[in-house]
């Protein structure tokens, strides 16, 4: 079965990532087709490759783009949702004439589009937020 | 065409699960995980609105959750099955739609 | 565009709900959300809202935001109708619990064109029990 | 040594509001502000908690936050004072603490 | 060393409250809050803790994170006492309200030095009423 | 009268730092010392110069950057809570071995003790968050 999944909240303050990562997980473990995880709200902070998490705690970041390397997942942060928290890639920061980029291998920026397409053509969205 | 139902938040901070309980239709299920599994304990103030539903509904727990925040199966309201990610990943399979209570 | 999008058949159209239960402005969860219907509008798909618990208030007439220095984006929710989306289902029982009636909710007017473009209420004012019904009646069903 | 409480969650949404109503000690006030305005409707499932304590304790409101959700003083239970930022500011310092349920 | 830390009076003790009433794992604002006590320890303040509401469950006992994968900071509450933080105070009606009594807490105790070091319990149960007096009888109230 | 405020939620998604902005400035206004403005939990993605608002809309890094520079404001971002977040000055980023940093004109990055030293040197501390 093909499932999307919606990630609203930012890394760490609350347990929507970590939840969402276990069941994406979960969902390519069972043989299933994850087809997007879309980022919205402060979900985009999750894309940053600037966090540095204590030692003895998870590295939500790492997870997320090893998970996708493994299983060659579609992870889309959404570009006016990031704009306003300052998620960047090399062009974004480019074309808003800002000096550094922060986005994390594996992730990359797109519309909501992104996240509508996902809804049409996955069988099942599943929802992670506060 | 049932529904699940997800509900993170405990009925003790907020009201998303008590409205999550007005809203079941016919078939439909809940999963309760994160904060929201401390609603799921017996003897509380809340205990009463699950039992009005748990007759008609399937009640469901993350266990991963139960045990962050100390809960034991014993602890819990009767009727609650508890599952795992991989149990939460069949849930939704199972139901035609996915509709999270945050 | 990634190859995933290539595959996707643009004849689909299915049933999207938009979930609305916060307040607005002590959050971001409707603006956010809002964004959202606009997209899904213009991908031609069968949109609707619901207002339930807070999420009544996004609706409530007579919104100012000057003095918190933030954008009033009520105005927008009268514009959906331009956009084809003209269901926004908003639950009795909230009203209620929260002292309001349906004369302190905006005027939200759209076009039917089925019906040679008369004006017609978007707001539908419904029972906890229809709206129930409402969102079991969906394809995809988004909150914030 | 009077303490201002403030409160900017919804009471249809989160129990905080509730919850500090109930730990008022003699002569403390609340602000309440942001989203927790909805709260002072009249005639709301609400208002009969805020006239409980509104005869011994003073009720405030922040009016940028009121105007934002369309709320006019006629609207709110009675015994509400609106104040801007700048009064907020003196209602701290008039105070000797000031306590924050989030 | 900015100029204002100059300008502290390190003699000074204030009483300071940590309000704690949120749940664990979900939010992370009770891990953050315990980081900010352990801080105020080292600089000799008068602290005291507050757990109502869902703060109660911080102090669960039997707390197991393997599964979700997070950090159990549980074991630090029973650490305290070394830190001469020995005043948490639990609010009854909010354990009763959640089916819990006193035996669901950890057992947490610290070595009281002006009693020849007994061992004594840190958590105190306290009414609503008592928890009122103590949150209106500090200095410095943070929540989080 | 001392003042210090203490924010802990990030900017736009939830208006805690908004109505700091708004409390901060009026006792600036009214002629009252503010000792500190300390950024805690999500409250450090205020501190960050990458964010993009759109352009009807405010820039509160920007409102807080100025704030700061019009008042000699000392305004410190929680280096464990920054850390977890990816919030980074260029020190941080170098001893994190990160290849760049966020930090906005303004804010400076400290320990949480400069917290309770606020706690302890102003007469009134006001906690906004979620």
């Amino acid at each position: 079965m093909k499932f999307a999944v919606l990630i609203n909240e930012g890394p760490y303050t609350h347990q929507a990532s970590d939840s969402a990562y276990h069941f994406t997980k979960a969902c390519l473990d069972k043989g299933h087709d994850v087809f997007r995880v879309f980022f919205y709200n402060d979900g985009v902070n999750n894309g940053t490759r600037l966090t540095v998490p204590p030692q003895d705690d998870r590295n939500l970041q790492k997870n997320w783009t090893e998970l996708a390397e493994k299983h060659d997942l579609d992870m889309v942060v959404c570009i006016a949702a990031a704009q306003r928290r300052g998620i960047l890639d090399e062009n974004e920061a480019r074309r808003q004439g800002k000096d550094a980029d922060n986005i994390a291998p594996g992730f990359r920026i797109s519309g909501l589009g992104q996240l509508v397409e996902a809804g049409i053509a996955a069988d099942r969205l599943v929802v992670f937020g506060d | 065409m049932p529904t699940l139902h997800t509900v993170n938040k405990s009925p003790f901070e907020r009201t998303a699960f008590g409205s999550c309980l007005k809203h079941l239709a016919a078939g439909d299920a809940v999963l309760v995980l994160e904060d929201g599994v401390v609603g799921l304990r017996k003897a509380t103030a809340f205990a009463g609105d699950l039992d009005a539903v748990s007759g008609d509904h399937k009640l469901y727990a993350l266990g991963p959750d139960l045990d962050a925040r100390g809960l034991k199966p014993d602890d819990l309201v009767s009727g609650v099955t508890v599952v795992d990610y991989g149990g939460f990943v069949d849930l939704v399979a199972e139901h035609d739609r996915t509709q999270a209570w945050l | 565009m990634s190859m995933d999008e290539q595959t996707i058949d643009t004849e689909v159209v299915k049933k999207f709900l938009y979930v609305n239960r916060k307040a607005p402005y002590g959050t971001i969860y409707a603006l956010e959300s809002l964004e959202v219907v606009l997209i899904s509008a213009a991908f031609d798909q069968d949109v609707s809202l619901a207002f339930l618990d807070d999420g009544v208030y996004q609706l409530v007439d007579g919104q100012d935001t000057k003095a918190i220095g933030m954008k009033n984006f009520s105005p927008t929710y009268r514009a959906l109708g331009d956009y084809e989306i003209t269901k926004l289902f908003v639950e009795k029982e909230s009203l209620d619990e929260r002292g309001l009636t349906e004369d302190d909710l905006m005027e939200i007017m759209y076009e039917d064109e089925d019906d040679d473009w008369a004006e017609k209420p978007s707001i539908r004012i419904v029972s906890r029990t229809e709206m129930a019904a409402v969102m079991a009646d969906q394809d995809v069903v988004l909150s914030f």
